[in-house]
């Protein structure tokens, strides 16, 4: 009985983490971007599902909460990461921290701008389904059930789409070799857009489930963002199998900690994990080096 | 040290110092008491960019250093009763071995993934002390005992000083022959190993030398305060303020965190008016400044040729 | 915009020799974290009362000056604003923060600067027993609000009527609280008073406040089969509570569920706060005193929502800031003190009083029929509808959605 | 070891036991061995250089002498101590220096401290500078030439001056051994002959020197003897002469003895108006020039080879043609001028590379690549350029299934060009694709141009080192030497005029 519990809601959370991680993954598996405003694209598509639900009802709420991070992404790359890359003044070697800062600068201005319009407060989206199921005597809310479906869909989706489309071949071969791609008549530009759309609407699926299972507040935003990263460098860097691993080694760790150890030391062991991976094998599960 | 003499950077330093001795004349009791902790913070800074700046590792967690700092002073002051002096000495040491086990992994590890160990001892420490709350005062915080003092002119000078000489100090060793040597192991490990420099003794060094000043730096900063709470010496949000600072004033150049972190300090202060937008207000300039000038203010005076 | 400024100055310069002509108007500063539903609350309802007694005419003539600043529920930035207050602002008292940590900060400071200072919302009884132990050096801090150890009181009190003679009969019970400074005497005084009451206590559940998923939690807590949750939560609120709701949790939830007092509460949780039982200083509806629903009505027209709990205690703090104040006929930190520890005054929660330097709880408001003992309401159907005590409730009655065992 | 070769009139007297002795250095990365069995050994006072062609592993041995990489087996002996497996920095200090290719001075210290820097020695405690160091590295700038620059700093200085700036590091270690990565790459005919003389200098030091170059024709003024590498092991040995006429070594470089004739006729096509324009195309990478003022057509339907060494620029001009990397003059295609265009519209306009470096998705699958390859293609045309390649290389289609990465070195080289070809090349670059292939593959892929040329109208602009299988091919050479155009005409004239002077 516990155990079937602990199977059904660290299913459920870890299909979530793992949603989140790929987009991440995705973008710097393709661009070499680690993009810290992650966590506030996240509680920015969970916030706005929230405020629309009342006026456009669940569906236009959760499509309205999609929208907003598609939109930020967009933003995100044009206003902050492109220029960074771009920049002349700044020698490429450092390209990365200050595209880490530059995102994170923007994550904070993200997450005020969540705190002052709609308060640090957590909000929750309106269910699509409302209910229980009962599953082998654990008696499951039917939207945990939705979310694991829907990260599931969603992710089932983003493989379709890399492995069945010329798009997301290009896609997979800009993350394996750029100037291959380069040399076969691809603009590269293209491929960096075609991700950042992508990672908006992996994010924002991310975001809107996350405020209808758990809730989401501006408060978050650092700890989204740090678990998706977390999970990305367990995984391997630009891997997304590996993140989906790591996800659910993460998310059922963290479950097993809170039922069986004590809910408020949930983090430690998978932090504790985390940094014995990285040091016995830095490139994480499956990463390549 | 004829060339000291003739730096722009000494003499602009030293009038600044000058300005900052005289603002208590004509500054308003509270802008003295909003400069206090931008004095410290700027040590905080300091310290981070002699090991980004020079050592060449980017720390996600100097909040880990300064909260080691605070949290040690804090705990064995309202525990055990040790007194300022004492108490900031087992802080500053604590920080110093807490420096010694973040090298480790930086001798092993690049790029994103140490960052990452970095983040994570942030996290871990900050763990720790809700975990441990009945020694540590866990979220709700560790009063102390004892302050430095109660009178904001004698804070003001005692934070300027120490900033002065940590500033001093930490200026002349990435100036000095051993920081030419870290500033070499931190930009090409492999040309400075060829050249006969042990870069995981250097590298070491430098964090010593950045968690001793980071400790330092948390442990009076608690005797400021009067308490140690999570938000205030741990929490990532204070280390990406500190990370935001070194990079606006400029990075490699120590002095440049300064302007940094009382230019964040001022400014959320200036932006008051703006309520909660303050906060989006600092964080656009910081990103217009990286956007536009990525040298930073005092690397975009200093170097205005491009020499980044 | 340059066209406006113009006439704005001259305005101004118009204003000036009138104001001069008042007398030094008094300064009431307020430090509240600004982006929390509560938060705001203070430093809103401190400006509603400020205005109230204007235009009353003041206090012996002086108007009451509101100086608000945020602290970002930051204890750094809570001490560097009580310093402004202090050094520049010159306010000659303080209302203060929601959140223990940040009072207790404060507390020193307050001392150090001489400076009385009131929290309109933090609980912890460490608050007052250190004025007790230093009432030397700390007597400048006043807890305007209930202890834990009351705030749990009350909880029981209100639990023997309601649940446990009332038609659930309840008999077991588990302790759902939040891992905060305000928690420690309010859990320790749930074991104390359970008991009492004839309700077995089965666990005690201490949460971290970065919590996000409850479930496992309530897994926990459902095995050991409680009949009710005793809340004790602040920090977290809304996720709990949908999710106790999502998952179909059967126990009621019946306690101190702060976030659970404003308004908003059930747009936040989509509903899912249907039946949750929680204690609350005062509501909009409900006549705790003849100046609650005054209040909330000017405040909810100003503002357009219900004020959180703390509105209401801060409220209160302004009119007995300003009462004090007369009875001292002076500005003087030592002789208002003693003036507020004096204070015999009707306020929108209750006949507020403090106890005095014998007492424990020092400074601390005090709890009891006749003083301030606390309301208890359930979200029913949208609105907060008041259960306890029965001589406010009127025909106020407990409903729980179909889900919770105890219904039937 | 013997020493017979050695050059009798700079010989140290035999008596003297080598500086440095390298025997039976072995270093492999995984299953990929690198080094081999690799000895070698130079005395004091004698500069020794190392040859081998990209990939021989020369520069393996370089990082393995001087502790940057850790050899599996083998000795290193500097001044009688075996130093194998030291970590570097006490390689360093035990009296081995390196002279790196590529500079990277400290941009924010002038010239004079970033010599400084090389003086000092190791330690934390050095927080005073000495004034005996600042008058040393004075004096070491003068020598090598950068007296006058003294104050100024790194990012100003020409690319010259900032490999005199490496040297000067090296100089102020006063090591025993000294190893100099492509001494003059990069530089002009006049520096070529200042740095000569600085690196001669040593010798009247006693230091026993190492020179890594490409070829020993850039080295052969200045060495004593000269050892070649080829695929991780020992080739050859002896003076530059002796050495440049050893069989193996032409092998190497020339694929075999230089076939005089051509095996065909030009075609009629080659009078038509060229397909490719290139004028006055120089390349500058920093500072450094990579090309210099080329001059190149290319017909319609016209075969045309570009040989030279590695480091003589094809690589560069190929770049410049894909625009892959910015350069001045211009290039034209088809009448029309390639300014402006991305590298990727250029390939989808009909100029495709294929990169010494092959540029495979070394993760996906062979059928995978050749997909991408076409994906600009409608879909019928994909099928059938599909087909014919794997006609043509029949190997990838038993390998259709299996990931890039992990098939043989000649098999990516095939995956790469049917690849380029799925595009339906109008102009087909091929950069050095015999590099690092087994003489068995060479011929079939030498057959397979041969296809392709014949059945086929493809315009083909090959760059190879390897004159034997570029010229059987070739309807035009170009002869490619330190960024310029040194030689152009029909292969049947290439032995005699140019095959002497390649090597």
């Amino acid at each position: 009985m516990l155990g079937l519990q602990i199977l059904i809601d660290g299913f459920a959370v870890s299909a979530l983490y793992g949603l989140g991680a790929v987009g991440f993954t995705l973008i710097f598996g393709v661009s070499g971007v680690l993009n810290l405003s992650h966590g506030a694209i996240m509680v920015t598509a969970a916030t706005v599902a929230w405020a629309l639900a009342e006026r456009a009802g669940a569906y236009g709420g959760a499509l309205g909460g999609l929208a907003s991070a598609f939109l930020l992404s967009f933003v995100t790359y044009f206003a902050v990461v492109r220029p960074i890359q771009r920049s002349r003044s700044i020698p490429s070697e450092e390209t990365e921290i200050f595209v880490l800062t530059g995102t994170l600068l923007w994550g904070i201005m993200i997450q005020v701008a969540i705190a002052y319009l709609a308060t640090t407060s957590p909000h929750t989206v309106r269910p699509l389904i409302s209910g229980v199921t009962v599953i082998g005597g654990v008696r499951t809310p039917t939207n945990e059930i939705l979310t694991a479906a829907l990260c599931w869909a969603a992710i089932g989706a983003l493989t379709l789409l890399i492995e069945r489309t010329r798009a997301g071949k290009a896609l997979l071969a800009a993350s394996v070799n750029p100037r291959g791609l380069t040399l076969l008549g691809f603009e590269l530009e293209r491929v960096h857009l075609l991700v950042w759309a992508i990672y908006g609407v992996l994010v924002g699926v991310a975001g809107v489930l996350l405020g209808a299972f758990l809730g989401a507040s501006s408060d978050n935003v650092g700890t989204l963002t740090a678990s998706a990263f977390s999970i990305v460098v367990l995984g391997g860097l630009g891997s997304v199998p590996g993140s989906l691993l790591a996800a659910y080694c993460i998310g059922y760790l963290e479950t097993l900690t809170a039922y069986l150890v004590s809910p408020s030391l949930r983090n430690i062991p998978a932090l504790i994990l985390l940094v014995a991976v990285v040091w016995a094998r830095p490139q994480g599960f499956l990463g390549r080096r | 040290m004829g060339s000291l003499l003739r730096s722009r950077l000494f003499w602009g330093s030293l009038a600044g110092l000058a300005l900052a001795a005289a603002f208590p004349l004509v500054g308003g009791p509270y802008t003295i008491g909003v400069l206090i902790p931008a004095f410290y913070f700027a040590v905080f800074a300091m310290s981070w960019d002699l090991l980004f700046g020079f050592a060449g590792e980017v720390n996600f967690g100097p909040t880990f250093l300064i909260g080691l700092g605070a949290y040690g002073a804090g705990i064995v002051d309202a525990r055990y009763g040790l007194g300022v002096p004492l108490s900031v000495a087992f802080g500053t040491a604590l920080a110093v071995a807490g420096g010694v086990a973040l090298a480790l992994p930086a001798l092993r590890l690049s790029g994103p993934y140490f960052g990452l160990v970095t983040l994570v001892a942030v996290l871990l420490l900050q763990q720790m002390v809700t975990v441990f709350a009945d020694v540590s005062g866990g979220e709700i915080g560790l009063s102390l005992p004892d302050v430095l003092s109660i009178d904001d002119a004698t804070n003001y000078y005692f934070a300027l000083g120490f900033m002065a000489l940590s500033g001093a100090a930490l200026f002349a060793l990435s100036r000095s022959p051993a920081g030419l040597i870290l500033q070499a192991c931190g930009q090409d490990p492999v040309e400075a190993q060829a050249l006969g420099f042990n870069v995981a003794k250097h590298k070491l060094a430098a964090f010593v030398v950045s968690a001793f000043f980071s400790g330092l730096a948390g442990a009076l900063l608690v005797f400021y305060y009067g308490t140690a709470s999570p938000g205030t010496f741990i929490d990532i949000a204070v280390g990406v303020q500190i990370i935001i600072a070194a990079v606006l004033g400029g990075r490699r150049t120590i002095v440049g965190a300064v302007l940094g972190a009382v230019f964040l300090v001022v400014a959320g202060e200036v932006l008051r008016p703006l309520g909660q937008m303050s906060t989006f207000a600092v964080s656009a300039v910081a990103l217009a400044v990286i956007l536009l000038a990525p040298a930073g203010f005092l690397g975009t005076l200093l170097f205005r040729r491009g020499a980044a | 915009m340059s066209k406006l400024r113009l006439p704005w100055a001259v305005g101004a310069a118009v204003m000036l020799p009138l104001v001069a002509q008042a007398a030094e108007p008094i300064r009431i500063g307020v430090i509240a974290e600004n982006s929390a539903i509560s938060g705001i609350a203070i430093p809103n309802a401190a400006q509603v009362a400020a205005d109230e007694i204007n235009a009353a005419g003041g206090v012996d003539g002086r108007r009451i000056e509101i100086v608000a600043y945020d602290d970002h529920n930051s204890a750094a930035d809570a001490v560097r604003a009580l310093q402004r207050l202090s050094s520049q602002d010159k306010v000659q008292a303080v209302i203060a923060s929601y959140t223990s940590e940040v009072a207790l900060a404060l507390e020193p400071w307050a001392g150090r600067l001489k400076l009385p200072t009131i929290t309109p919302g933090a609980a912890s009884d460490e608050i007052t027993k250190r004025v007790h132990d230093d009432y030397a050096h700390l007597k400048y801090m006043f807890q305007g609000y209930l202890a834990s150890t009351f705030l749990a009181q009350s909880v029981c009190d209100a639990a023997k009527d309601l649940i446990v003679d009332g038609p659930l009969h309840v008999k077991t019970a588990a302790i759902f609280s939040e891992d905060a400074a305000w928690t420690g005497p309010l859990d320790a005084g749930y074991a104390a008073c359970l008991p009492k009451i004839g309700v077995t206590l089965l666990d005690t559940i201490r949460l971290s406040p970065d919590t996000t998923d409850f479930t496992p939690i309530f897994n926990g807590l459902e095995a050991k089969k409680p009949d009710v949750l005793i809340t004790g939560i602040s920090h977290v609120g809304v996720q709990p509570t949908v999710q106790w709701a999502n998952q179909q949790v059967p126990i009621p939830m019946f306690g101190v569920a702060s976030q659970a007092t404003s308004t908003t509460f059930w747009k936040d949780t989509n509903g899912a706060a249907e039946g949750v039982v929680l204690q609350n200083m005062a509501t909009e509806s409900v006549p705790t005193t003849a100046k609650t629903v005054p209040f909330a009505q000017s405040y909810i027209k100003r503002y357009g929502v219900s004020p959180a709990y703390p509105g209401y205690t801060t409220y209160d703090a302004v009119h007995y800031i300003a009462d004090a104040i007369h009875r001292a006929g002076s500005d003087d930190p030592e002789k208002l003190v003693d003036a507020l520890q004096k204070t015999d005054w009707t306020g929108t929660v209750g006949q507020i009083r403090f106890y005095g330097a014998g007492d424990s709880h020092t400074n601390g408001m005090v709890y009891g029929p006749g003083t301030v003992s606390g309301l208890f309401v359930q979200w029913q159907s949208g609105k907060q509808v008041a259960v306890w005590p029965k001589g406010v409730a009127g025909d106020g009655r407990l409903v729980f959605p179909a889900f919770v065992k105890a219904a039937n | 070891m013997t020493l017979k070769l050695v050059d009798p009139r700079r010989a140290a007297p035999v008596a003297v036991p080598p500086m440095l002795e390298v025997e039976g250095l072995t270093k492999r990365f995984g299953g990929l061995v690198a080094v081999k069995e690799m000895r070698l050994a130079i005395r004091p006072g004698e500069i020794v250089g190392l040859i081998g062609p990209n990939g021989s592993g020369k520069s393996t041995v370089m990082k393995l002498v001087m502790g940057i990489l850790r050899p599996n087996a083998g000795r290193v002996s500097v001044d009688g101590v075996d130093v194998a497996g030291w970590p570097s920095h006490r390689v360093a200090r035990h009296g081995v220096g390196l002279v790196f290719q590529h500079s990277r001075p400290l941009h924010r210290q002038t010239v004079g401290e970033n010599i400084v820097l090389a003086l000092l020695p190791d330690s934390l405690l050095r927080l005073v500078a000495d004034p005996q160091v600042e008058r040393r590295a004075r004096a070491i700038a003068e020598r090598v030439g950068l007296g006058a620059v003294f104050d100024r700093r790194p990012a100003t200085l020409p690319f010259a001056d900032l490999r005199r700036l490496e040297l000067a590091k090296a100089i102020a270690r006063d090591p025993k051994v000294v190893l100099v990565d492509e001494p003059f790459a990069g530089l002009t005919a006049g520096e070529v002959k200042d740095f000569s003389a600085l690196i001669a200098s040593f010798r009247t030091e006693n230091k026993a020197v190492l020179l890594v170059d490409h070829n020993v024709k850039g080295v052969a003024a200045l060495v004593d003897r000269a050892v070649a590498m080829y695929l991780g092991a020992f080739v050859a040995e002896g003076s530059a002469a002796q050495v440049m006429a050893d069989p193996t070594v032409r092998a190497v470089y020339l694929g075999g003895a230089v076939q005089a004739s051509a095996r065909r006729e030009p075609k009629a096509r080659t009078a038509g108006p060229p397909l490719l324009a290139v004028e006055g195309v120089s390349v500058f990478y920093g500072k450094a020039q990579a090309l210099d003022a080329v001059d190149l057509q290319v017909r319609e339907g016209e075969f045309v080879s570009v040989v030279g060494l590695n480091g003589a620029g094809k690589t560069t001009l190929f770049n410049a043609i894909s625009g892959l990397v910015p350069h001045t003059g211009s290039i034209t295609f088809g009448g029309a001028p390639l300014a402006g265009l991305s590298a990727a519209r250029i390939a989808r306009g009909g100029i495709v590379q294929c990169p010494e470096t092959r540029e495979l998705f070394n993760t996906m699958s062979v059928r995978e690549n050749l997909d991408l390859g076409g994906a600009h293609l409608p879909k019928s045309d994909r099928a059938r350029q599909l087909d014919w390649l794997l006609e043509l290389f029949p190997i990838l289609r038993s390998r259709s299934a299996q990931a890039a990465g992990k098939m043989s070195g000649g098999e990516q080289q095939m995956l790469a060009i049917a690849r380029a070809l799925m595009m339906k090349p109008r102009l087909l670059v091929l950069d050095e694709p015999t590099l690092g292939l087994a003489p068995v593959i060479l011929e079939q892929l030498g057959r397979a141009l041969e296809v392709l040329r014949t059945t086929t109208p493809i315009t083909v602009l090959l760059g190879e080192q390897n004159v034997t299988f570029a010229l059987p091919h070739a309807d035009r050479v170009y002869v490619l030497e330190h960024a310029r155009l040194v030689w152009e005409g029909p292969p049947a004239r290439f032995a005699e005029e140019a095959g002497r002077a390649y090597l």
